[in-house]
């Protein structure tokens, strides 16, 4: 009828011709998952020739057993630890990229407090999540000799901090001292703990085995796709994805994503070392043995485990996108 | 007589809020404490005003999924509690069952909901599990305080066990069920903001849960404490509105609502 | 005029049939002792006996509403299966209303539950709140009643059935006498006219000699049949039974049989 | 007659259990559930077994908290029913405060009590608010279903309002007293986790919560299922006691707790 | 013999003076006409009237149960404040026990509660059981009682405090004769050895000529003074009085007085 002939004939075709995906995330849309905004809000992944459903994770993370039920195929997990739990418990999922070289924790301090290096934290009160207890903690124990006593729980609300200048609270670098800093009034230190050894991957691209086995293609679309997101999105205009994240989390504005982008510029969070040359989503097995080692020193994994189960080079390193970095 | 008596019922708590907010409000200046700390009711109410648009969209999500919840505690608690009327063995059976379901925590079991069920449903499952048992329990409690010769006068005059249930035994739990109603209404609230945490969606469209958890780690205090706010007033307003409905249904007959002197 | 002993009743027009009947408590009471009784249709029989002797249990015994611990009761017409039907009327020895419901719904209660339509059911229940002249406090609550109109009420709600076998426990003992003596006789002639089976509880001598053809009194705790007056008169009963020498004369017998050790006289 | 009637009792929800835990390990084998969607029974009792010695530690710490919590919850419940109790005043301004309290989510207010008070004040105040409403508001049912007459005696014999309340309004609002306690038992220990999980300590030292949650993202699944397990079957023990404490209490005078021909 | 007027009682010697007491309960219903009351110490006063015309009230009021809707009540020694003290006993028209507490304890409130020494307060418990017949139903709960046994546990309570003012509300009327005709001549030798001030509702016209100096017949609700009696008789009265032509006369005359529309003999 009249009304068929409204629908534009483009859009008609290509619906048919892509293939449905969809991606869980593990929190609110916010700019540390600013490249797959982008990528689904400025046209690549259909370009990809994929139809990218992005849900949103909360306060408590259900998505990843969404992913092992079958219910998304994607899932951004948070690090390399969680890949190797997934071996631990013989869960078939499998770390396909990873947009994130360095894992963005740091430990925030008041400004009063002279803290220059990572052992300087050591007297301070730790406030730290339970999940940070579970990981990156125990790396600090056995690296550094933190005291477990002085932790107390962090469940994200900064307040204990902000009023007790003998704490150091964690913190993601991207997002939690610009909160401080405009809520208190005054800017914090910042200690990265990649940059003293804590060389976990982060914000990785996680997927079931049988699909990595039985739709290579897809996977790798996917991964292509949201590689050329993240160039996009930290280092073009980024307007588009921004303008998705607002809109899907009101409590974002401008200033914050800025703040967030500069971020992750300023500590090559996406784009350092071996992403320089292979590219956004870089892996190595280098640095998985290495962070593997860590962690079964500090007792966190069992050293049995066939860790290379949980991750495949086989989508990576392999330069897609790096001619939109731009030369400077 | 009665009209000032209730007008003092009406007064006396907000009067007592009123001086309440000033206590706050002197503390927060007299020592000069920070609003990402504590904010002073005066700044949380103009951020009321401030967010109101998307607090009261919010205020609105946590509202429904309430009234969701506690629909779905009431009946299931007071079905669930004439189902175990009928049969001591199957009382015995499944009682426990609800215990479970109630020592539950529901962080614990919202993914397995979430891979098996709608959001929205999987959200009200939760609600309910928080809400339904004191429902449950008190109804029990009152089914089986069931005066003995009434219920022989029954049996006498051959009810069937529907009239039993509906002439004998639901009047007379009456006031324990509503007392069972009146714990589930701040529940189901609970219930709803929990289950908001574990099994809602964030971002747009989120309940006020959301905007606590969000407020508190973008430390939007003052928001947070706006939220906080609506969240108590609701509480309040559900739990004025069921001591109402008791009120009403038991003025004529029950102890517990009688004047001094009738 | 007084007969001590009671010929065997026939089985086959027994409305109740007791055998043996005893009641142990859980707390190890033993309310009532081996009880045989036998009522014919349409009988009258009043139960006397000391407080705590085992009436309210006898009735409730034969009512069904409590198992005999030894023994056994039978209904006419009335296997165990289907003893819970409305054609026995019981009036508790405490008023037993539904607080929730006026004076109008408690009466309503038992037409309710036997889906009577509800023309005739409304006639009938105002008829009975006239008879125990309550039709003013139709619409009251239970608990606006005085104790008195608690006990009309439930007399009101166990006449409006119609039942065939009529139970009552000392339903007339919170009355003052002018209605106690008009309500008495209202259920002689209920009794008279509609040939009901009846079973009455009392702890007054006046009102069982006036009302019963058959006087039982119990011994004490635990209650066995101490004795059995058969009270003849010439029909119908009234003002003039009431001030005539027979009944005085069995008053005085049933008096005395009530107390053994309690010599002397027994009326005003 | 009464040894059979409490075998069943105690036998029919043990069969119960097990049939439904056989059911739960058929259905895993026929439709292959993965362990780590939904563990087997079987291996969810291996788990536990294998990681009794870390479960068992946690699960004496929620079960002291969870203990502090239920007795903070039924003083505090019963002795602010009381208080309200002996001045409608009293009551009007303050009850709204006590839903409020109700309502609040302790996830938001725990930053704030963990900034002025110990780490374990904090959780046990936590576990209390979760649970101290249900005893407050059947208390509060309760006692205002004293007897009339009852009262007036005590009022005609002189006694002082301490009698009053320890001889007349505690016995008469004990069933209901006791029903609050019932479903506060279960919500002390949902407290408890809630608590632990907001102001709780993490790693060593811990309670279930820690362990379930820390099992959840690490996909530990059957060893979050033994914790479940744990949880669950302490709920059921804590009801149980607390239906055992009831059944004493009132068997030989209310209703609710007697036989069926006593 | 009779006197339907009775002399203005001296003020400085009543107990209880109730001066136009009207009572009109929340539904609207008027259950106490003006009642002008005045009870002088030492005085056994029955109340008598039909079922709901506020006797039960009238004692409330007196009790300070209630407070009435106008008019004012005294009590000698007890001012308003005051009147919350031991020295009333009460005996509700319903049993009023605490279902919690063994029969003993029921019994015990009242001295509990007025914090009596414990030896003095185990006699007397002891011998006010005795006296209801109820001694070896000491231990038992109320519900494992009778109708009959629960309202003698009553009577235990209010007796066993040894009060100045005993209210007692048809404290007999669930009890069999026997039982009746003893409580009635404890009370009176109590009364007269004591010189307790007794106000009494009964139904029973007997009962009430029987035990007081004074016999008050209230009209229908709103409730008044219908008629009084001045019961003269020789000290002490005992079974001589009961089988005398004199109360046989009483007797008539209250009951005459009870039913102005009822013509006709009002006893047996
Ligand atoms: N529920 C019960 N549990 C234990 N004992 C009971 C129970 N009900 C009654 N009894 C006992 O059984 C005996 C008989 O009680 P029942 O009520 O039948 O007496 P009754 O003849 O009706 O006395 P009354 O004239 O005082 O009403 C009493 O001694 C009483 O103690
Ligand atoms: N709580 C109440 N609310 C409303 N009306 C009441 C209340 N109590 C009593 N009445 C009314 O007051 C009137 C007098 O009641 P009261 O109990 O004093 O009567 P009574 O003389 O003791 O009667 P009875 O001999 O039947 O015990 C009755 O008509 C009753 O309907
Ligand atoms: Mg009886
Ligand atoms: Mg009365």
């Amino acid at each position: 009828g009249v009304s068929a002939g409204l629908v534009p004939a483009r859009a008609q075709s290509s619906d048919k011709t892509l293939d449905k995906v969809s991606f869980g995330t593990n929190w609110v849309a916010e700019g540390e998952h600013g490249g797959f905004f982008q990528a689904l809000a400025d046209g690549t992944y259909k370009k990809y020739g994929l139809d990218v459903t992005i849900v949103p994770g909360g306060p408590n993370e259900n998505n990843r057993m969404l992913l092992i039920a079958g219910k998304l195929d994607f899932f951004m997990s948070a690090n390399s630890l969680q890949t190797f739990d997934a071996v631990t418990n013989n869960v078939p999922l499998v770390a396909v990229a990873t947009m994130f070289q360095k894992d963005p924790q740091v430990f925030l301090t008041h400004p009063e407090v002279k803290v220059s290096k990572i052992e300087d934290l050591r007297p301070l009160t730790l406030l730290i999540s339970k999940e940070g207890i579970t990981s990156y903690f125990q790396w600090l124990k056995s690296e550094y000799g933190f005291d477990e006593n002085k932790v107390k729980p962090y469940t994200f609300n900064p307040q204990p901090f902000i009023v007790n200048k003998q704490t150091a609270m964690q913190g993601y670098v991207t997002s939690e001292p610009f909160a401080v800093e405009k809520a208190a009034g005054f800017k914090p230190n910042v200690l990265l703990l990649a940059d003293y050894g804590f060389n976990s991957y982060s914000t990785l691209i996680e997927t079931r085995r049988d699909l990595v086995d039985k739709k290579p293609d897809l996977v790798q679309r996917f991964v292509d796709a949201s590689i050329v997101g993240w160039y996009h999105y930290v280092y073009g205009d980024n307007s588009a994805g921004n303008a998705m994240i607002k809109k899907l989390n009101p409590d974002m504005n401008d200033e914050l994503l800025a703040y967030c982008v500069a971020k992750m510029r300023e500590y090559g969070i996406v784009d350092s070392g071996d992403s320089i040359k292979n590219g956004i989503g870089a892996m190595t097995d280098e640095r998985m043995a290495s962070f593997f080692d860590k962690m079964v020193r500090a007792g966190v994994v069992k050293s049995t485990i066939d860790y290379h189960q949980g991750y495949t080079l086989r989508f990576v390193n392999k330069a897609v996108g790096v001619e939109l970095r731009p030369k400077n | 007589m009665k009209s000032p008596q209730d007008l003092i019922r009406f007064l006396l708590p907000v009067a007592v809020f009123a001086a309440g907010l000033l206590l706050w409000e002197a503390i927060v200046r007299a020592y000069g404490i920070q609003p990402y700390v504590l904010p002073s009711p005066l700044l949380v109410l103009k951020t009321l005003v401030a967010d109101w648009p998307i607090l009261s969209q919010s205020l609105g999500v946590t509202l429904l999924t309430t009234l969701e919840g506690f629909v779905a505690a009431a009946v299931g608690g007071v079905v669930l509690a004439l189902l175990f009327n009928q049969s001591k063995w199957l009382e015995y059976s499944l009682f426990p069952y609800a215990v479970v379901l109630q020592v539950t925590p529901v962080i614990a079991i919202a993914p397995l909901l979430l891979i098996y069920l709608q959001q929205q449903t999987a959200v009200i499952v939760c609600a309910w599990i928080v809400a339904f048992f004191p429902v449950l329990s008190n109804t029990t409690l009152g089914l089986s305080s069931v005066d003995r010769n009434l219920a022989g006068l029954f049996q006498l005059y051959g009810a069937s066990r529907l009239q039993t249930l509906l002439f004998l035994k639901l009047p007379a739990a009456l006031p324990y069920i509503l007392g069972g109603l009146r714990i589930a209404g701040g529940l189901s609230l609970i219930g709803a903001v929990v289950a908001e945490i574990a099994a809602g969606s964030a971002g747009a469209g989120s309940g006020l849960a959301f905007r606590i958890a969000e407020s508190g780690y973008r430390l939007n205090i003052p928001r947070m404490f706006a939220a906080l706010l609506l969240l108590s007033l609701a509480g309040i307003v559900i739990y004025g509105v069921l001591a109402l409905v008791s009120h009403l249904l038991l003025r004529r007959w029950h102890e517990s609502a009688l004047g001094k002197d009738s | 005029m007084v007969e001590s002993t009671v010929p065997e009743a026939d089985a086959s027009s027994s409305a109740v049939r007791l055998r043996g009947v005893t009641k142990t408590y859980d707390s190890g009471v033993m309310a009532l002792g081996p009880l045989d009784l036998d009522v014919k249709r349409g009988e009258f029989v009043s139960l006397l006996g000391p407080s705590g002797c085992g009436k309210s249990t006898a009735l409730r015994i034969i009512a069904g509403l409590a198992a005999p611990s030894i023994g056994t009761v039978e209904l006419a017409h009335h296997d165990t299966e289907r003893r819970g039907s409305h054609r026995i009327g019981f009036v508790f020895q405490e008023p037993t209303l539904m607080p929730w419901a006026t004076v109008r719904d408690n009466v309503r209660l038992p037409l309710k539950l036997a889906r009577a339509p509800v023309a005739d059911a409304e006639m009938r229940i105002g008829a009975a709140l006239d008879q125990v002249g309550l039709a003013e406090f139709a619409r009251a609550y239970p608990r606006e009643l005085s104790g008195g109109m608690k006990m009309r009420v439930s007399l009101a709600r166990a006449l409006v059935t119609d039942p065939d076998i009529l139970l009552m426990d000392e339903p007339f003992a919170a009355l003052d006498e002018i209605t106690r003596f008009r309500l008495n006789n209202d259920l002689l002639s209920l009794w008279r006219d509609l040939h009901k089976t009846v079973i009455f509880v009392t702890h007054s001598v006046f009102e069982s000699v006036y009302l019963s053809e058959r006087v039982i009194v119990m011994t004490a705790r635990p209650g066995r049949i101490g004795a059995e007056f058969r009270i003849t008169s010439t029909e119908p009963r009234g003002e003039e039974f009431r001030t005539s020498a027979e009944y005085a004369a069995f008053c005085r017998e049933v008096s005395r049989a009530l107390a053994p050790s309690y010599a002397g006289q027994a009326g005003a």
